[in-house]
């Protein structure tokens, strides 16, 4: 047993870190450690960055522009870019509609499409949930109905998440109704700018606009959008889901998360006595980081059966739901930490006013938006639902 | 051993939930929830119409009421119906004003005309007064505040701030002064959960003493205002369990309905047994109100609201998936208000810190 | 709203506290608080105290020899009792039989049974699961076929606590096997001394011998001895799970459970700090106490019901429920406080070899041996299925 | 990176389950683990040969072994096979017996000759050896020892006992000596899951001087101990999940497997989700070992399979209803065994402390 990277990976690390530090915009850092939303132009400007060093398509080859790691260096990256509070890369187009195109797109979708993922001039969107089908997926009703040289589509589209920013969408929708639910659906790209798509701001809990409804009323789509074969479409939102999520877990943010309560812990003061020696605060906080270095190990367990070639749908399970319930006691004890002060709407004071650090400020809104982790992506019932299926199969 | 409402709280729970429902319903609510100033004075006139200031205050003082079990009735009605009028910082403003002696301040903050507000904590100070830092120093016969408080509610566009301080020049123990101040200025934001809520600079602010020893008081005041923020979470935590349980039996999934699932309904079973446990120990906060044993059930209330609140707020999103989550379905804004009912007077740890320091072990109120 | 007792009330509870004073003997009670298995004598000694005071069959009506008390005193006696440490009566013929022969039983079996219940002649048992029939009662297997004037049993019944002691048992057997399994089911009563009824002890996680296994082979019982109808044993079985159960949720003895770990804490020193300045101890006993705090009221508010006459067939389910889990996080905080101390079998060392106090020296067993609490007379999995049923009924 | 078993590990791993599961049922088992002596000779023998006492030590000394990974590999399949052979006291006494050069006595104790245990914890010591209250007194050339050590871990019938006590006349830093007695006195019991437990009354026994300076090396054997105890729960839970698994398929209820019934589904999911932590934290804590981020996640990991252990064994019995609280199924013993591991070298709160003492917030090892 072995829990060292090699050598190759310490130096690339090393390689990370220092690129982050040289190369990851302050303000934009700044954002994310504080909690903020970021603008458009924040994302577009950092995946320049790494588009530049060749390191913006973490999962794709090479022959496509990735940068050809290993799962153990994306693994890597991933955590240090959490750790040095890089954004999150919105991964409809990089981790999910790029796999999809490189496995099941054809010469012509790969040509014209990848490239302008990478460049940024495509910002894509996902089209999966509807109102009526979240977690039951195969239950959609969004119609496309062929005609001619066209799908004529019609339907809506929720949940989709930064749609505010994107050009285009990719959709699950039904070709057709015969046979087993699963078995109608097909893979379909859209423009959002084509005539009969409206998109609709759904605001979150916190206040914060992420994601979108879209509607979509006889929409005209060139067949020649179509991904793979018609009604192949449950086959490549299966391969999607079960697609290696290397960051599944947010060690990484939760790490951070863990640190950023500790610095707070030093600076706050209740009741006469500094938060970091209150015994309760501690004694949560200690539990949980044993909780979370346990799960940074059951996460290089699984990314070493990865490696080795194992199949890991189950494992992607467990990997969710601790990962989700880590970060959301983190983000619990963090908000918990600020007493009286993690009410106040921070966005409308200046900063010179809060008495609080700036970075926790927004403490109470990135709780209540991160309850998301445990519903989103397939939610937690789901996820006990898929290791049960397996744990009890005959 | 009766726990039926009397007559009259009966009446006043009703007239109140009836308002409520009839006049502030969920849009209504959030236009002045989250914007200045946080307040709208025709639910506030008509708030007071019915009677539900005046029944903070007892009839020698002016007002209808007083007890801990008015301010209850009223405050779960308010819960259920999620009204975010300031009406916490009211309650404990006018108490102080009323146990004063300034009872024209208070008659007119019982018509609805004046709003008060309380400045106790500070940014270093959940719940323990000994540790305030605001003090007051008598210039001739002019005193002058400094120092800075925070957690006001309802600040923003009160007319009277009572401010608590410590009397400068009085070495470690001096005592504590109540202090009035009108209409100051202050650094006013929304609170997550709706309401407004602000800091005050006092910075060398001119005011009225009202008392030079006002800490048993301001203590009542505020385990008062603990009793009616677990009575305010009782209230929200029963409507939000039923949209819950409303929402389980429409959805559906897989071709069933979510309530047909039994991993979700022992949750909800749950959520139920602990809604249940938090309205009885509301019920024992309530009773323990003006006895010796006021301070520890108080807190043992606000410990276990302050934890099964924030529980019940987290499971009901996570049985609702992702409509929990939008700021559109009223049921997000219950489960804000219960996590945040945790932050106001003390914390659950704040609490049970409150409980050990007052003797662990010490055997219940009721058995002597 | 009012939680006093009225003065009668608190005049009772004060008589009953001095009669435990002056009566419960002092080594029976001794025994209760150091969580020590009873002899039968130490159940009959008090019962006939308690007999002898008029005050045994708490639920019966004056007319057959109980104290006539309302709900309210019921529970007053039951707490006191649980405060003096006295022991707990089983329920099985005062609280169960006793009560269905009120209300199910013919003269003849009113006039015998009740008086041989009250002076100890009869102990009874209590026949009810069986192997393949614990929550799913009403697939019960047991036959009792009828032959003349007398039934023929055969089968088998498990769980019965306390059969050891006793000399009777009520079963509940198959009379048909038409119909719904429920519509086939008796209430019958059955001598042990019987030929072709075998006891055989089963051995609990504890270690301790307080429930059995009882076989039927070919016994006959005389039809007298059948209570109620032919095929009526569901009704009366429904009866008994939804009668008053005045002490479901323990109070008493789980406020006697934090009294006790609080002594404890004063006594132990641990890494050079009294347990009872141990902040995460403190804390921990301080949130249990808050639970156990608003129990009392919940059963408050719900005896008040039933005093009322309100139905309470959920409001048992909610006791059962947070009861147990009062009362086994006190078990498990008390355990805890023992550190390694918990783990010898204290009952192999005489007492005077003990470092720790006589009465904590059973903390662990007497916490395994509550993790029954939750699992027997309806496990609360089948309480949350009873409360589920009512909130989703249509 | 790699997780797999050396091969070594592999074949050691699989021999020794082998062993278990054709030698040692739970009848076997249970006739040994409740009743003094509480060891089975031939047992032992058998271990001894397999080579499971000589892997605890290093080849230098005389051992064949002697990593972490050997002693977490070897407790796993103790665990796995509910094993109460007094093998943790062998192990804590042999490390230092090995680590001293008592390469006679050691030798010894590895061919499954001779058994030693280590006295180190005191009726009010659990983990922090700077309050331990045994003395030693040197007379002449002759060392006495007064005090009480209690929970000594495979004591009844022990050859050797080590035991540590601090030196007197030296004041408030004094040093740990460690001392060797023969065959001492004490006072024996069953521990509720089985094995042997004493207390020792030092009372002016007469002892051979090992060292005068262990503090350090009792804490590193004690650290192993650690370990070894959460390689043994994580065997344990392992075997306990899988035959609640099997029970949950067979048995049936209301016409239908309990294995169908989605909210216990759900519950066992949640188990297997933290047996996964447990191994993880334990090969975090086995990486440790020797690092200088040994304490601090050794006491993580304590911690963690503390908690966790003890909810799985509750769940474990909750899950089986009636059947798994009785003596006669092998799972109620598994059950009490993960409860009782918290009880052992300091339990889930004495290790958080150790951890907040270690300085809490100090990056994980690994990420330097």
């Amino acid at each position: 047993m072995d829990l060292e990277f090699t050598d190759e990976e310490r130096a690339f690390r090393e390689d990370v870190r220092k690129f982050l530090q040289r190369e990851l915009p302050r303000d934009i850092a700044g954002k994310v450690a504080a909690g903020k939303d970021l603008e458009r132009d924040d994302i577009l400007r950092w995946q320049a960055i790494l588009h530049a060093r060749g390191w913006l398509a973490a999962t794709w080859p090479k022959e496509h522009g990735g940068p050809g790691w290993s799962a153990v260096e994306r693994h890597i990256f991933s955590e240090e870019c959490a750790l040095h509070s890089a954004p999150r890369l919105p991964p409809f187009g990089l981790n999910m509609l790029g796999p999809v195109l490189i496995r099941f797109g054809n010469d012509q979708q790969k040509r014209e499409i990848l490239p302008r993922i990478l460049d940024g001039s495509d910002w894509w969107c996902q089209g999966y949930s509807e109102p009526g089908a979240g977690s039951d997926l195969a239950s959609l009703r969004t119609r496309a109905v062929r005609d001619g040289d066209h799908y004529v589509v019609n339907g809506q589209k929720t949940w989709t998440t930064l749609g505010q920013y994107a050009n285009k969408i990719f959709c699950l929708v039904r070709t057709s109704t015969q046979g087993k639910p699963q078995e109608g659906i097909s893979f379909l790209l859209v423009d959002l700018d084509a005539p009969g798509v409206e998109m609709r701001p759904i605001r979150l809990i916190d206040g914060g606009h992420e994601v979108n409804e879209v509607f979509f009323t006889d929409v005209r789509v060139p067949v020649a959008n179509l991904v793979g074969e018609e009604n192949q479409g449950w086959t490549i939102a299966k391969y999607l889901l079960t697609h290696e999520r290397t960051n599944i877990a947010g060690i990484g943010y939760a790490t951070k998360e863990l640190e950023r309560f500790h610095r707070l812990a030093r600076e706050i003061t209740r009741d006469g006595r500094r938060l970091s020696d209150s015994p309760l605060h501690a004694a949560r906080a200690a539990e949980i980081e044993a909780e979370l270095e346990a799960l940074r190990i059951t996460n290089l367990r699984m990314l070493a059966n990865a490696r080795d070639g194992a199949a890991g749908g189950v494992e992607s399970s467990l990997l969710k739901l601790k990962g989700t319930q880590v970060r959301q006691m983190l983000q619990n004890l963090y908000r918990s930490a600020l007493g009286s002060q993690a009410a106040p709407i921070a966005d409308e004071l200046s900063e010179n006013e809060l008495t609080v650090p700036v970075d926790a400020a927004r403490a109470a809104p990135v709780y209540f938006n991160h309850r998301k982790l445990s519903i989103f992506g397939g939610s937690n019932e789901i996820q006990r639902n898929i290791v049960a299926k397996e744990l009890f199969k005959e | 051993m009766d726990f039926n409402l009397s007559e009259d709280h009966q009446l006043l729970s009703d007239s109140l939930r009836r308002f409520l429902a009839e006049n502030y319903d969920i849009e209504t609510r959030n236009r002045t929830a989250y914007a200045a100033p946080f307040h709208a004075p025709e639910t506030w006139s008509a708030l007071a119409e019915l009677g539900v200031i005046g029944a903070f205050v007892p009839e020698g003082q002016g007002g209808y009421g007083g007890t801990a079990d008015d301010v209850a009735v009223i405050f779960e009605e308010l819960g259920r119906g999620l009204c975010s009028e300031p009406m916490l910082g009211t309650l404990l403003g006018l108490r102080l004003l009323a146990a004063l002696g300034q009872t024209d301040l208070a008659a007119r903050v019982i018509d609805g005309e004046t709003r008060v507000a309380l400045a106790v904590s500070e940014p270093q100070v959940a719940c323990d007064l000994s540790c305030l830092q605001a003090t007051a120093r008598c210039e001739g016969d002019v005193w002058r505040l400094s120092g800075r408080k925070s957690a006001v509610y309802g600040a923003p566009g009160a007319d009277l701030v009572l401010v608590v301080a410590r009397l400068a020049d009085a070495g470690e123990n001096a005592a504590l002064g109540l202090f009035l101040i009108h209409a100051p200025e202050s650094i006013a934001a929304p609170m997550i959960d709706g309401g407004g809520i602000a800091d005050i600079v006092l910075d060398g602010l001119q005011a009225e003493c009202l008392s030079t020893d006002c800490a048993e008081l301001v203590e009542d005041a505020l385990d008062l205002g603990r009793i009616a923020l677990c009575a305010e979470a009782v209230g929200a935590m029963s409507h939000l369990i039923e949209i819950t349980i409303d929402y389980l039996r429409q959805r559906k999934q897989f071709g069933r309905t979510l309530a047909s699932f039994q991993a979700l309904q022992h949750r909800v079973v749950d959520m139920v047994v602990e809604r249940e446990q938090c309205r009885s120990i509301t019920i024992a906060a309530v009773a323990a109100y003006g006895t010796p044993a006021q301070a520890r059930t108080v807190s043992m209330a606000k410990n276990l609201i302050g934890r099964m609140g924030s529980w019940i707020a987290e499971e009901a999103i996570q049985l609702h998936g992702g409509i929990g989550m939008t700021w559109e379905y009223p049921g997000s804004h219950y489960a804000k208000r219960l996590v945040m009912i945790d932050h106001q007077l003390g914390d659950r740890n704040d609490h049970v810190l409150r409980m050990i320091r007052l003797k662990p072990g010490a055997p219940p109120a009721e058995a002597a």
